[in-house]
């Protein structure tokens, strides 16, 4: 039904990256881009590095080698909030919520960035201050709506489901407005309703607000389905990279899923 | 059961993020505040006012500055006294350096400087975290106080080393510190600076900044990810919470005993606080009064009980007994409800607004 | 001109003196071991509890004293020593048990600060019910360490001070073999690496619990029944406890070693300070001394001496 | 008060002049321009629209309606929750002369082809995607339909589709032509007058497919001014629109009488959080059919079960005192000074919160109708105070033929004829009424009109009941299923049926008897109360199918089943229809299925063939019996359920006075 959106230039370039800690190599010269719009799924048996890629990317880890260029920019060793600030979110293999605070709560602290009154202000909570709180509220139940958590706007993280969790972090990436963001499993254990629903919000975030995505996912269903194109890694090598049908057909990938999986 | 909620539905995100939302919790507040500003002080005598409102407010207040820091940053501080003393001391420097500054001008400069102090010693906050920080800054505790005994330029040289308050007015002839100052105008002062500085606590602790806060302290990884810078943010923190400690360690001075030396502010004072946000309730504006609510009046209890119930205990055998039972009451509060008297205060109100249901 | 005189005074004088006279200097460092030895079996204590049961334990100076009490208590009342040992020992462990019990078992899961806390609660409560118990005043305790002053190579040194370290030693040595050799040892070390672990493999972590708080009180017996007969008991020995934390930051939490030389250091570093330094600060120093060293140390090597770095995995 | 409601009722006279809903909008937009009209609670808070602002809204959406080519007597078809922007387009078609159709959101997609096409709807207004995806599966059996407008834009952003529109750039559309041609609507609306087609809705009908009753604005209008004035509402009720559009009861609540009185309508954030917005908003009219209420009751019994012992204690003592006094007190009739005072402090303790938990305690009148409610649900809620009353009507009468005065509540009766209501009860007891709400007939189905309005001028109901001495209109039972046993015995199914259901643990009951030996039933138990039940017991069940099975579950059912016998062994002329056996099924009864009618009205004739076997079993005297059954899934796929059931017999109460 989708009418074929555009793909546009690579807006992330990482190159020849390696990544070791101590004598353990999590990553070893991968090269890959990540595309406008399109929705990159990175695959791989477990400790494939695919999380050690993510934390990369975000700039949680620094490569001994190789370099990463983020919309044509190449870029130094970066912390992760300097990340946030060029646009980049991203999600957690096991939720990363801050669990003393209501769903609303943290999908706020998403807009954090976008927040410039000063704390002098804040103390007043009047004027140009609310007035900023109060527009950054709409934008927030507006990713509430989007996401259908209406229910749950007022309860606290650290109380809800698993899945809701997951889809309140989902929230959270969001109200960043990011150009690109990381899920790190957004459908870790989750029932298959719960799975279809986050492909829905998932495609319809690439949709509606054309954000690029790279996703780590294990569910290959899913991934064949919701993704533009597969990244596939292997003890931290890239073993393959192209669209969902010529990475099925892949022999490499095939053996590194049906030869030994190995795990740890 | 007190509440009917029905039919007050919220129309606009201010009404809707307002800090009572319900009519009941408004009235409520509001009858407190009469309370206090009306009624205490046509009512309450000498002794209520200065050793025990007065303390309980100054007490609050120390609350409130640590509360910020380790309830919503996260940060554990065992420093307060020595933040507290900073604050004193300025504000004497200060007073008796500029003696027409107004005293509430003297109050927050006094602010401002143990904030810069506070910012000072929060600097090891960005290496190290939890109990290493705590242990942290118990040096900047016990270096303080040292530096306030062994430098005699803090006191003016006073042979005694203890620092006392000259005269101040607020204006005319209101005086707030010194001899004549008459206690009613005192409480009315610090209660005022207290409602004042506590709305802005409230004010900052839910909007960005304890947002920021709050992050930090839940999962500082993860505040980083949504572009938190980690040091600016704790040494606001920092910054903020010794502002109020500053304060609270001014008034301290000034208005409840008007004279101390630099001893009155040392570790024990620090765990004092410490236990009134930990019993009050860590993260809690509120809790940060009942917390100081309940380390004010529980000693008092302690003593008055044996006498009322008509022994006559040797002194030193009662102050070992009052710090067994203190020492036991902590440990029993903790079990009963870890997160304070607030989350008591909480539950109470969501039963009254559930009721007759449980939940 | 006076500042300049000021900052001579602290950064040339003393290390001038120390130049001049090494031997001085060289006594006022052994004359920091004991008290360094006494950190260091505080330290100590703290570190067997942390490294167990996670939980900060204020208390651990109130134990000392608390022992200390306990053991002159009952020498007052004429028993001998290695019977007061003896039953100040299992004192100890009965109260590891009750503290167990009523403390930390309500408690489990709860956050450190909360535990923090309750250990805090914890010292008052033995402050007053151990001055209830045996008065407050201060108890001379002479067990018959010799006390003479020997000269070796020219260096001043008290032999009580080389009996402390001794002990020290001893003791060390002693709880390395019982955490390495004994089946109780390695399930502690066990718990410390990782609680979930040693559940799994079947030890009842209470017990492991029960059993760490009584050995930090025995240790805490030996430092208090030093510390003891050299100042005599009193209250002021709780406050030894503020003195073992630098140690700890210095050291590391969790690490045995660490709490130990980390003492020493302080200790030796301590008292060089106040010797060589009083004249430009007015003394008192040692207040905080230990802390700004501890912290200039972990500004430098935030994993302390022998705490390797951590790797945050997300 | 009294003056101001005096004023709002001439107001609402003046209103009355006004013949069609447009012109009653463009009154209140003069009258009371700035007062709410509509309310949503959408992104967290209560957005709201002055009556001015809906004129304007709605303008521009029937103009863009005439831009896409909407004409006088075109249909639009309505599909969605309650949103304001859909009942604006009731009106907006209304304005251009069309007829809106309103559909119910939850119907599948085939049935929605049903009446798009049986309706000749060129037009729709879809909420958002679901619906959208709906039509469009259908599309090609509709090539009669022009156009989709659709509220809610998400996920339509790819639908390459040029007869999907957006409900904004209809308005667009719409500003444009009212710029070029500013009194189109004016004048659309002019030509509007009372006698013309208002609405089509389509009744779910207890058998066979939906017939398509068609009410004039004088039906729709006249009927609700009469309701108005019997209960004085105001422009200042609070009213929450949460059922479904398609239906009278909603039409005629938040939207005819909202109009005619001009009282603000408040839509919910979304099906999943009904109950919490209703305690917010805390409305002051409020309309729930039977089953709502019950659903309300039983959780209430559920949550306060989970109480403290003193709370528990405390709420069932005071509900006992409610129980003798609430009812009278709220009557007015006298009551001693002790249950007085009593229920005084009851209303402190337990009524007033628990009414303020519900979102319950503003209610000034409250209505129960569609089918018979159960004493203790009713008692309960009037003994808290609140003035729920029932009300006896149907779409093709615009709903209003009977009400309940203040005063004159009675639990067995449905009220007294309305204002301009004649009734009169036919030989074979079947109800005829006369009204100014007698539908104009049945769309495209002249058969089934000539068969409901008789020539000689009175409309058949299909009810039977009679009239009581104090003028109150009793029901017993659907018309034609009135039937008798072999022996002769008056059978009134539906009526025991609902003694059955009455029971909190039974949710829906069919009984068989009709030209049979004697009364056999097939009883579905409601899973949450019985559930709980179970749980109290340390009952284990995973599946509902489970729950069904157990024995003390049969007890429990069979206990309800003889008290059902013993009520009806009072009456002598039903002594003869107690029911002997029965059975619980092993599934629950779902619209989807075709069990149900999406107004869950039990669909009798096809349970009775699905469940064929079953019904044999237990005339066969069998102890238990083999079922297979289709379901459908909630995403559409289709499987086949086996089960075994067990069969209970029940020992019929007091003397069985059979003929013969």
């Amino acid at each position: 039904m989708a009418a074929a959106k555009r793909i546009g230039e690579p807006v992330l370039e990482v190159r020849d990256i390696t990544l070791s800690f101590g004598g353990v190599r999590a990553l070893l010269d991968v090269s890959l881009e990540i595309r406008a719009r399109e929705i990159l799924a990175i695959i791989g048996p477990n400790g494939a590095g695919k999380t050690s890629m993510l934390n990369v990317i975000n700039g949680f880890y620094h490569p001994q080698e190789g370099t990463i260029a983020y919309k044509g920019r190449v870029r130094q060793r970066m912390r992760p909030h300097e990340a946030a600030e060029q646009g980049i979110a991203r999600t957690f293999q096991n939720v990363a919520l801050f669990r003393g605070m209501t769903t609303l709560d943290n999908i706020m602290t998403g807009r954090l960035l976008k927040m410039r009154r000063n704390f002098l202000w804040q103390t007043i909570h009047w004027g140009p201050a609310l007035a900023e709180e109060l527009e950054h509220r709409v934008f927030a139940e507006r990713i509430i709506d989007f996401l259908e958590i209406e229910s749950i706007r007022r309860t606290p993280v650290g109380q809800l489901p698993y899945g809701l969790q997951k889809r309140v972090e989902l929230g959270r990436a969001l109200a960043m407005e990011p150009e690109l963001l990381l899920l790190d499993e957004p459908m870790a254990g989750m029932n298959v309703e719960e799975k279809e629903d986050m492909s829905r919000f998932i495609l319809d975030v690439n949709d509606e607000f054309g954000t690029t995505i790279a996703l780590i996912e294990h569910d290959m269903g899913v991934v064949m389905d919701i993704s533009d194109r597969v990244v596939v890694l292997d003890y931290g090598r890239k073993i393959a990279d192209g669209s969902p049908d010529q990475v099925r057909r892949d022999t490499a990938v095939i053996d590194a899923y049906l030869g030994v999986a190995h795990e740890a | 059961m007190l509440y009917r909620e029905a039919g007050q539905f919220k129309s606009s995100y201010g009404a809707d993020e307002a800090i009572f939302p319900i009519r009941q919790d408004r009235w409520l507040f509001a009858a407190a505040l009469i309370v206090a500003y009306v009624v205490v002080p046509l009512i309450a005598s000498e002794y209520w006012l200065l050793s025990i409102l007065i303390p309980f407010l100054v007490f609050s207040l120390a609350a409130i500055g640590l509360n910020i820091l380790t309830g919503y940053a996260g940060q554990v501080s065992l420093g307060t006294g020595g933040f507290m003393a900073v604050g004193a001391f300025a504000t004497y420097k200060l007073a008796t350096s500029f003696p027409d500054l107004n005293i509430v001008v003297v109050f927050i400069l006094a602010g401002l400087i143990t904030a810069m102090v506070g910012v000072l010693f929060g600097w090891p906050s960005l290496r190290i975290k939890g109990f290493y920080l705590a242990v942290a800054t118990l040096a900047a505790q016990f270096f303080l106080i040292w530096m306030f005994n062994k430098f005699p330029w803090f006191n003016n040289y006073t042979p005694s080393g203890v620092i006392s308050a000259p005269p101040r007015a607020v204006f005319g002839h209101v005086f707030v510190t010194g001899a004549e100052a008459n206690s009613v105008d005192k409480y009315l002062f610090v209660l005022s600076a207290v409602t004042l500085l506590a709305l802005a606590a409230k004010n900052l602790v839910r909007g960005r900044v304890g947002r920021e806060w709050m992050a930090i302290r839940d999962m500082d990884i993860a505040a980083e990810i949504i572009g938190i810078r980690p040091l600016k943010t704790k040494l606001l923190a920092f910054a903020i919470s010794s502002f109020y400690c500053g304060i609270a360690g001014a008034m301290w001075a000034f208005i409840y005993t008007g004279g101390v030396e630099a001893l009155a502010f040392d570790i024990d004072r620090s765990f004092q606080i410490l236990f009134m946000i930990i019993i009050g309730g860590l993260g809690s504006i509120l809790g940060s009064f009942l917390g100081a609510a309940f380390i004010v009046l529980l000693p008092l209890l302690l003593e008055r009980t044996p006498m009322a119930l008509g022994f006559d205990v040797p002194v030193n055998y009662l102050s070992n007994m009052q710090s067994m039972i203190f020492g036991a009451l902590i440990i029993f509060f903790l079990i009963v409800e870890p997160r304070g008297l607030a989350r008591l205060w909480q539950i109470g109100k969501e039963k009254l607004r559930m009721w007759p249901f449980p939940y | 001109m006076e500042i300049v005189a000021f900052l001579h005074a602290l950064l040339v004088e003393p290390f001038v003196a120390m130049w001049q006279n090494p031997e001085f200097l060289l006594e006022v460092a052994i004359g920091g071991l004991l008290t360094g030895v006494m950190y260091s079996l505080v330290a100590l204590g703290f570190v067997l509890i942390y490294k167990a049961s996670g939980v900060f334990n204020f208390a651990q100076g109130t134990m000392v004293l608390f022992a200390a009490l306990t053991f002159v208590g009952l020498l007052e009342r004429g028993f001998p020593v290695w019977a007061s040992f003896l039953l100040t020992a299992l004192a100890m462990i009965a109260m590891a048990f009750v503290i167990e019990r009523l403390v930390l078992r309500p408690l489990v899961n709860q956050d450190p600060i909360i535990l923090f806390m309750a250990t805090i609660g914890l010292t008052y409560f033995l402050e007053g019910f151990g001055q209830i118990v045996w008065g407050g005043d201060v108890h001379p305790l002479d067990i018959g360490i010799p006390k003479s002053p020997l000269i070796i190579g020219g260096v001043l040194i008290n032999e009580f001070d080389l009996v402390a370290a001794a002990v020290c030693g001893v003791l060390v040595t002693v709880l390395a073999v019982f955490f390495q050799r004994t089946a109780i040892g390695r399930a502690l070390r066990a718990v410390a690496d990782d609680h979930q672990a040693a559940l799994s493999v079947g030890i009842p972590l209470k017990n492991i619990w029960v059993i760490v708080w009584a050995v930090a009180g025995i240790v805490g017996l030996v430092a208090g029944i030093l510390w003891g007969s050299n100042l005599g008991v009193q209250f002021s020995i709780s406050l030894v406890a503020l003195k073992a934390l630098p140690v700890l930051i210095l050291g590391g939490f969790t690490s045995v070693p660490g709490a130990i030389v980390g003492g020493l250091i302080i200790g030796v570093g301590e008292k060089v300070a106040e010797v060589f330094w009083t004249p430009a600060t007015g003394g008192a120093i040692e207040d905080w001394f230990a802390y700004a060293l501890a912290l200039v140390f972990l500004l430098i090597r935030p994993q302390g001496l022998f705490g390797e770095r951590i790797i945050e995995r997300v | 008060m009294a003056l101001a409601e005096m004023q709002t009722r001439s107001e609402s006279a003046s209103a009355e002049a006004a013949d069609t809903f447009p012109k009653l909008l463009f009154g209140h937009a003069v009258q009371r321009g700035d007062r709410r009209a509509f309310r949503e609670k959408d992104l967290g808070i209560w957005q709201s629209w002055t009556w001015a602002q809906a004129a304007r809204e709605v303008t521009a959406f029937a103009a863009g309606l005439h831009a896409l080519g909407f004409r006088r007597g075109d249909k639009l078809a309505i599909i969605g929750d309650n949103r304001p922007r859909l009942y604006w387009a009731i009106v907006a078609a209304q304005c251009l002369g069309g007829v809106p159709v309103p559909v119910y959101q939850d119907s599948v997609a085939a049935e929605m082809q049903f009446v798009l096409d049986h309706a000749e709807a060129h037009f729709a207004v879809a909420e958002d995607q679901e619906q959208v995806d709906k039509l469009l599966a259908v599309r090609d059996k509709l090539p009669g339909l022009k156009a989709i407008v659709y509220d809610e834009a998400r996920g339509l952003r790819h639908y390459a589709h040029d007869f999907l529109v957006s409900y904004e750039g209809v308005q667009e559309k719409g500003r444009a032509l009212l710029a070029k041609d500013p009194d189109l609507v004016a004048r659309e609306t002019a030509q509007g007058k009372g006698s013309d087609l208002a609405v089509i809705l389509y009744t779910s009908g207890t058998t066979g497919v939906p017939k398509g009753v068609m009410l004039t604005y004088d039906n729709v209008l006249k009927t609700a001014a009469n309701a108005v004035a019997f209960d004085h509402l105001t422009e200042r009720e609070e009213m929450m629109s949460y059922l479904p559009m398609a239906w009278v009861g909603d039409h005629v609540f938040s939207f005819g009488q909202a109009y005619v009185a001009g009282y603000c309508i408040s839509c919910p954030e979304s099906s999943t959080t009904v109950m919490t917005d209703l305690k917010e908003l805390g409305p002051t009219y409020f309309f729930a059919p039977p089953r709502i209420w019950e659903t309300i009751l039983t959780q209430v019994m559920i949550r306060i079960e989970d109480a403290g012992w003193l709370k528990r204690k405390l709420f069932h003592y005071f509900m006992g005192v409610a129980r003798r006094a609430g009812g009278a007190i709220l009557d007015g009739a006298p009551v001693g000074f002790k249950d007085r005072l009593l229920y005084r402090i009851g209303g402190w303790l337990i009524y007033g919160p628990l009414k303020n938990v519900l979102g319950m305690s503003r209610i000034r009148v409250a209505y129960t109708a569609g089918e018979a409610i159960g004493p203790d649900i009713f008692n309960f809620f009037r003994s808290l105070g609140i003035n729920v009353k029932q009300l006896y009507g149907m779409t093709e009468a615009a709903v209003f033929l009977c009400m309940q005065p203040n005063g004159g509540v009675k639990l067995d009766t449905v009220g007294m004829p309305i204002k301009d209501v004649e009734l009169r009860i036919a030989d074979n007891g079947e109800v005829l009424y006369r009204s100014p709400g007698v539908f104009a007939g049945y769309y495209r189905n002249p058969e089934a009109t000539a068969e409901t309005k008789r020539p000689d001028g009175w409309t058949h109901s299909g009810d039977a009941g009679f009239l009581g001495a104090d003028g109150h209109l009793r029901i017993i039972d659907r018309a034609k299923d009135v039937g008798k046993l072999k022996d002769g015995t008056l059978f009134a199914p539906k009526f025991l049926e609902n003694k059955l259901k009455f029971f909190s643990y039974i949710r829906e009951a069919v009984v068989f008897g009709a030209d049979r030996d004697d009364v056999t039933a097939i009883i579905n138990i409601d899973p949450q109360a019985v559930g709980n039940w179970a749980e109290k017991r340390g009952l284990a069940s995973a599946s509902y199918q489970e729950l069904a099975a157990l024995d003390p579950v049969y007890d429990l059912i069979a206990g309800c089943v003889t008290q059902v016998n013993r009520d009806l062994a009072a009456e002598p002329h039903l002594a003869g229809s107690q029911i002997r056996r029965f059975l619980i099924l092993h599934k629950e009864l779902d619209a989807d299925d075709g069990e149900l009618t999406r107004t869950r009205k039990v669909r009798r004739r096809i349970i009775g063939e699905r469940f064929k076997s079953l019904v044999d079993a237990l005339y066969s005297g069998a102890t238990v019996a083999q079922v297979e059954t289709a379901v459908r899934f909630e995403d559409g796929r289709t499987g086949t359920m086996r089960a075994t059931l067990k069969i209970r017999d029940v020992e019929p109460a007091g003397p069985l006075r059979k003929a013969g």
